[in-house]
């Protein structure tokens, strides 16, 4: 419903597009009704995006604007790229949720309220001093009440659950009203309900009730008369899941082992939004995987390091305070030269900051954050798919290069998910390089710094190993792995480190442009504003305007050829959740005036926002 | 431990110039542990030094095993990844009083409550070395050093106390300059499934020179020196004369005569509790009278990485080894069937 | 402390709506301690609350004082800061076990062997609470949780015994629920002079519930729960018919019947040697069976900001107040006679 | 001897300016012997700069080249603004000595050696197969040979010091050799001998004896017929010492408390080369001065912070590593906006590195090092005297703007010395901020994020100060100091703590620049190479060449009119001894297409370097 449907025929009503969004209290399940929703479209065939906001860190008290938990799910017929600017639909459970959501809800939308939560507590609760619902301020919207607790109490009635835990189940009442309204095969839901609660049948039978209740109550009101269908999207073939950005890291970082033959370690300190990649690897003793949940953030590292050194993939996850923490162990993995896989899901900053929102404001850090002359290659995701791939390259290069390399995802990729097509595991990438298992040296010593004429890359050389034997550590050291501090050794060796990281540019593929031709303008983007910027330059095409595209993977060292794209045009917009970094190392390293289009809300961008700025420009 | 003597010191010493201060307490450790290596007949391959930064930490520079000379402070977090990713290495953390307890506390006492299988060996000489004489978190109340011209005012840390407060399994102190003792205690830190904590007083003679001299100066040591062994009656003195009791959680010296022989505390390394352990380390506080020497304790507990092996063991025995495009179809799929496809931008 | 009641407990409660679950056990302490500061009657703006991130270190954000809430482990290191540049000032640091003995475990240490004049409260929880669930460093084996799914295999620490073993000069234990002996405990805490360390064992209603059943729950406590009080014989159970004795410096229960009333271990928490205090805190590591509360130790040492201030008056009254002129010239100093001066270039 | 003199008349003969390097063993009191010439000549009134180059930090075995300690003073008879770049004279105590020092000797440059340490032992440790002071090795050089450890224990028969005690004196010996060379007075070091042993005096009679012994060799010899004279130099009339930049800031860091009217508070953890300003601190309890040894870095920056907190000057030190520790606390610093002095003493990395070696290259680590946006001021130094003033500067910044401010200093600032003028301390600049005393807010609240219009400064507010109790934070808050999560509150704050940042270029002088009419090349510095680039530019200009000259104080800011100057150059070279840090910060701000001229070798620059690097591009 990017265009609004006309509600007012009968019939269902075809719409490409539509955004809905679940919100309540933080008890209340909006994550798992807006997750049931998403799965049963689907499992029907859209191309979908969602956006999951929980509320900070600390559980407010029931009702409050603190306390309002959201998902939103945007469901298409085509390929969709974000999860929608402005939602066309908003479900909310009570005042607080209504509050807080309500100015994001597109001109015109439709609102789904539980009436039954709009008793005088919870609306000064949330801060209303009259009900929304009764005096007449939502008046530019359509408006549907309905008792939602009532009308599942009496579901219930006769099922054996009752009060309290009777209501827990509104948020199936929820996803039945949707799931009719617009149109989504009951089955996915349901069968999800019976495998999950199969352990406690009363459960599963109120949820089934409630679900059919909400799904029932709009086939048989006249206020729902109106239904909706959004037809499958022409996705390409193959089978499809659905995945937040941090599950596709956790199973990247289990197929990165499996390509590069090592086994994973994964050592990290819990911290919102990187946990869940901890959690996902936990779960997966079977396949081997190592997890660690280290004392801190340089206890993880530490760890992950030692682990590398010990011939594993050494990773180590967290968000920006820990990577802060971090530096100092990165430095001493770049001057050994172990592989290191290091994630970042970036939040709000600085400090504390804005933990569970998203922001891009760590390049930098990732860049520049050590001491001494200490260059490592960064890698960023794009989308929650992408991070699959994105990390497995992450990993090909940390192991060919011998070096730390920064991986950066965001809260908005760490949450948020979409549909998958389910990788081709068998034509994963070989990203292995064998161990040294023989000496390199004169006199068979082994030389653990003698390397690879084409990688500059110095052997791994396990323990275990007989005959190599070595010591790394943090001293400069010349050739020959020994300390050194002779002056001209320590430029030497500057120059090989940073040699190697630039010669990376060699073994990455070129930056594809998606340009117009005769476009003058060009976006740069990098990580999560992937999707908002692509839809936007859309926009701007359906406008007729010209427009060129490029999105970044590699942000150390850049692509071979950025150079010499970026000036093939007049003028480069660079938006970025941040204010200005990766246009800062554009301006520098191509001495290009690139235009920074900064936002610092701890939100992704809208396409709409990227459209309004390209149409300013172009 | 084999027996056949396949390796002689020799072969642990490494083509680097050993550069401690000439008389330095580092010397004979480093002497004692590559004569008890070569003893031991480990592989060589599969021993790793792991070291934080100070005079101590340059140890693994020469001895000939697998080493990483590390940051300051951080080997005992690095050194556990390195044993949990690979449980058959023989891995061993050198570390200074600063290293291990200043900076690197945290780790120090995090590693010994999980009983990761490493040996961790603290040279001990009360003083940062290498940055050339600052007082160190075991440096006495009132020490004049370089950063406490007027005195020391921190109250300094007993690393056995602080070790059994951590939780560790084996907990022993041997001296630099006693290379028999040392000897045998690096033997039983190798025997110990778990997390070994060795405190080894050392002589820094140039920052801290004498610091224990109570234990190993020829006038004072027969007085001071508290031999705990397992088994027997802690007893010391020239003529085993005195004795430490334990009395209601508090151990004291006692004249033999005086208590009486059955009074004295037998000494049993491996009580299930670790309080008597931890009264006989309240005896001293820096060596500066009677100060025990020896293991204090040696106890069994679930090995970190052993439980971690078994629990991959019982996982791949219930689930099967894993099958990534299962796990990845685990949360639910759907097909998207073939049809005229329309040209859709890739994720790049 | 002053007696008179300046203060009620809405003079200590902010205008911030308190965000924690409802029934998570930090409300209680909240109440707790808001009344304790009112009964104290010390001067609200001399009042610092210092905390570091977690549920728990919302704690400052509630009390209307002056009020930090830093990073993650960091609270005592900037406290230490706090209260050693002001040594009036009433200096509180709140903490959960992850960060005060996860992250945090060095400052903790370092600052209880200092014996700064904090007063370092940790809620324990036995659980990440703010990150959703992970288990902690006094998690018990076993326990599955998010990052454990098959269980934790990390050793637990015992608060107590680490807080013991790095040298602390107060140590005690309370439980949220029991308002009245928190508030004891809390006074007691407030009067030591140096660091004292509280365990308070918190209920996390959400992740981690009823954690503490053995001490609170109605069938359990009188069963579980170990008053420690000073000058007083260690003996619980409903009918104080079980005791406990310390022995070769192991603490055990026994039934006072068998045993004798003689037997059983007088508390002295002034105790010179900590010995005793370690003991009685290996009775339980959970706490999942009887075990202890309150005061296990309490004991003079120079307070770490008095000493400091000591060597200030010291060095004033024999060198007098210092004198910046004199200092620099004081390495030596040569004149260089008016001249033609030549224009030099100023060091930029 | 710039101008290397021509040794060939018995009288003094006049030089300008001479460097004189003093090495031998670490166990042989180089540095001591090079203070005593030093601070002698300084009496004399010389213009003089120095640089101690010690063993890196393992004290090595006795006659090995990694055991060689040096110390080099250059005098002269104008104001002189490097150590030299190439000694003109070499005392060698022993082989190693010779051995490591001898590529940097001046081109017949003289030698003096102790002959005595050339015997076979020391020869096979420094790795010499023949002795050079026999083989003809060192024909290109004027080699005077002393048995100085014969001619010591010879001048100290009698006296009661023997043996091994009588050899330590040999250093004394060789400074009276120097002494007399170089016509300096005897009183300045005699003096000294008989205040430091006052207490010892065996070991007084001793130096004494050896000092005069080395003095009449030289008066008595016909192998130094040849002596020296550099006339005193015509320095600015006032008193002046010797400093090293370790100690200027020390004092500086004690000047700042008085000047701001707060206590200082410095808290450290040990690290090299910054070790030695916690030293000198912790001597100075009669100034009220609380100096803090930490645990670690982390806990260092945590008790400075809270020691702001609570209403003191709270001052950190480090070096590299731990700078990078630091990071998450300084981001809190910088959240709660309170004032924190964070001084790095640079040294060469990555990671361990060269601890004892000089770099710069920390200045991005400084400038964007930390997670999130997380703007600060930077200062940096640039002579050990300027460290003084520059500390004085980067507090009144840090207090005035309630941030934290990072102030650049490197290993060779830290540790070389140069002569002060003593600075008039009457006319220090009142740096003070009045604490807030009294609600600001309606109702008589507190509001600790309410700004001052002019620098957006928020208030200071100690604990102790009744009726403005209040709580500050990590989290991101709104004005009024409460936690916010709220989108557009985050991009408000963010804007506010950067402009604040940006604005102090208000505050700061615009700047100078040392510049020829006509010139078309500038070069841009900071940091310790101010000498060498100065040195440089002059020689460049006594070449006939046109140059101008920039040397930075702030770096972030930048002065309001650097673009407008840049702009004004056809070239700009930006010196700087690292891999280009500077440079990607102008270009980046100014799309100049500034010029690297990097070096990393753990040295400082040489005028010859930087003259060259002119003379090739101008
Ligand atoms: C992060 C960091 N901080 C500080 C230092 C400086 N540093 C190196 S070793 C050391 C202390 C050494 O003392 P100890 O561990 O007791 O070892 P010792 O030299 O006495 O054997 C310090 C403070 C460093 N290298 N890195
Ligand atoms: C540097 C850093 N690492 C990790 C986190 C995430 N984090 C916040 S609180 C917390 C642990 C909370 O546990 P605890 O201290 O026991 O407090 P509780 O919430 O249980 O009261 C963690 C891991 C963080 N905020 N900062
Ligand atoms: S400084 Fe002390 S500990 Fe270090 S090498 Fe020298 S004597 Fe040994
Ligand atoms: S998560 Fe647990 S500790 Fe945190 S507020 Fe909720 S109940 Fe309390
Ligand atoms: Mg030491
Ligand atoms: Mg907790």
């Amino acid at each position: 419903m990017s265009e609004a449907p006309t509600i007012d025929n009968q019939e269902a009503e075809q719409v490409h597009a539509v955004a809905i969004r679940f919100a309540g209290d933080s008890g209340d399940g909006m994550q798992l009704a807006g997750a049931r929703f998403t799965d049963a479209s689907a499992i029907f065939g859209n191309d979908l995006s969602t956006l999951a906001n929980f509320p900070a860190e600390i559980r407010a008290p029931a009702g409050t604007l603190p306390g309002v938990s959201s998902f939103q799910v945007h469901i298409a017929d085509r390929d969709i790229l974000t999860p929608g600017d402005q939602p066309d639909v908003l479900v909310a459970m009570n005042p607080a949720a209504l509050k807080a959501n309500i100015a994001d809800l597109a001109p015109a939308g439709i609102i789904i309220v539980n009436t039954d939560a709009f008793d005088e507590r919870n609306l000064t609760r949330a801060g209303y001093a009259t009900s929304p619902i009764e005096d007449g301020s939502l008046d530019a919207y359509r408006v549907l009440k309905v008792p939602m607790e009532d009308l599942t109490k009496r579901a219930l009635e006769g099922s054996g659950v009752k009060g309290r835990d009777a209501l827990r189940s509104k948020n199936f009442f929820a996803v039945g009203l949707m799931t009719w309204m617009f149109q989504r095969p009951l089955e996915p839901t349901l069968e999800w309900i019976a495998s999950k609660f199969a352990k406690e049948p009363d459960i599963k039978a109120a949820n089934e009730l409630a679900f059919r209740a909400g799904f029932n109550l709009g086939e048989t009101t006249e206020m729902f008369r109106h239904t909706y269908r959004v037809e499958p999207a022409r996705l390409p073939a193959g089978t499809y899941t659905n995945v937040t950005g941090n599950q596709a890291l956790a199973w990247g970082i289990m197929a990165a082992g499996q390509a590069a033959r090592l086994p994973v370690f994964y050592a990290s300190y819990p911290i919102t939004p990187a946990s869940d990649i901890l959690h996902e690897l936990a779960r997966h003793r079977n396949f081997g995987v190592r997890t660690f949940q280290a004392e801190d953030e340089i206890a993880a590292a530490g760890a992950a390091l030692g682990a590398s050194f010990a011939g594993h993939l050494g990773v180590t996850g967290t968000s920006g305070p820990g990577l802060a923490l971090k530096s100092e162990t990165i430095s001493l993995a770049l001057m050994t030269e172990l592989p290191l896989l290091i994630i970042d899901v970036q939040r709000g900053g600085p400090s504390t900051g804005l933990p569970t929102k998203t922001e891009q404001a760590d390049l930098l850090m990732a860049m520049y954050g050590r001491h001494g002359e200490s260059p490592l290659p960064i890698v960023a995701i794009s989308t929650p798919a992408d991070a699959f791939e994105a990390v497995i390259e992450a990993a090909r290069i940390a192991i060919k290069y011998m070096t730390p390399v920064i991986l950066l995802s965001d809260g908005y990729i760490g949450t948020s998910t979409e549909p998958w097509r389910l990788p081709d595991l068998a034509a994963l990438p070989d990203i292995s390089v064998p161990f040294a298992i023989a000496p390199n040296g004169p006199e068979a010593t082994f030389l653990p710094y003698l390397r690879d004429a084409k990688t500059q890359a110095r052997p791994w050389a396990v323990p275990g190993t007989p005959g190599l034997e070595h010591r790394l550590g943090g001293l400069e050291k010349d050739g020959t792995g020994n300390v050194s501090y002779a002056p001209d050794n320590h430029e030497r060796m500057t120059l090989l480190r940073e040699g190697k990281v630039k010669g990376i540019a060699a073994d990455i593929p070129d930056v594809l442009v998606d340009a117009d031709e005769g476009a003058e303008v060009l976006v740069l983007g990098w990580g999560s504003s992937y999707g908002a910027i692509l839809a936007g330059v859309r926009r701007v095409r359906a406008a007729g305007k010209k427009v060129a595209r490029i999105h970044l993977r590699h942000l150390n060292p850049f692509p071979a050829n950025l150079g010499a794209v970026l000036a093939g045009y007049r003028r480069i917009l660079v938006p970025e959740l941040n204010r200005g970094q990766l246009v800062r190392m554009v301006r520098s390293e191509f001495l290009v005036d690139a235009i920074s289009y900064p936002k610092v809300q701890g939100q992704p961008f809208k396409a709409a926002e990227i459209e309004a700025k390209l149409l300013e420009i172009i | 431990m084999t027996t056949e003597a396949r390796y002689t010191r020799a072969d642990f010493q490494t083509d680097q110039e050993v550069r401690w201060c000439p008389g330095c307490g580092d010397y004979t450790i480093l002497a004692s542990v590559q004569n008890f290596m070569a003893d031991l007949g480990v592989d060589r391959e599969k021993i790793v030094f792991v070291s934080g930064i100070g005079c101590a930490a340059r140890f693994p520079y020469y001895m000939n095993t697998y080493g990483l000379h590390a940051i300051h402070g951080r080997a005992p977090a690095i050194a556990s990844g390195l044993a949990v990713a690979r449980p058959e290495l023989s891995v061993w953390v050198v570390s200074g009083d600063g290293d291990s307890m200043s900076i690197g506390g945290n780790h120090l006492i995090h590693a010994l409550r999980r009983n990761i299988n490493l040996k961790i060996l603290v040279f001990n000489n009360q003083i940062y070395g290498l940055t050339k004489g600052q007082y160190s978190p075991t440096s006495e109340m009132g020490k004049r050093t370089k950063s406490s011209p007027a005195g020391s005012i921190d109250f300094p840390f007993n690393p056995v106390s602080l070790a059994l407060g951590a939780e560790a399994t084996f907990v022993a102190r041997t001296i630099d300059m006693d290379r028999t003792h040392t000897t045998e205690i690096l033997k039983q830190a190798y025997q110990h499934r778990g997390s070994a904590f060795v405190e080894i007083y050392q002589n820094c003679n140039v920052f801290n020179d004498k610091a224990f001299a109570a234990l190993t100066g020829k006038d004072e040591r027969d007085q001071n020196r508290i031999n705990l062994v397992h088994g027997e009656k802690v007893l010391f003195g020239p003529d085993r004369e005195r004795g430490v009791i334990i009395d209601g959680g508090t151990a004291r010296i006692v004249d033999v005569a005086d208590a009486g022989i059955d009074a004295i505390h037998t000494h049993d390394a491996t009580a299930p509790s670790a309080g008597p352990a931890y009264a006989l380390s309240r005896l001293s506080h820096g060596p500066f009278g009677p100060t025990p020497v020896g293991v204090f304790r040696a106890v069994d507990r679930p090995v970190y990485e052993e439980t971690l092996q078994q629990q991959i063991h019982d996982a791949q025995a219930k689930r099967g080894p894993g099958d990534l495009a299962e796990l990845i179809a685990s949360a639910g799929t759907w097909t998207v069937p073939d049809h005229d496809e329309r040209e859709l931008p890739a994720h790049s």
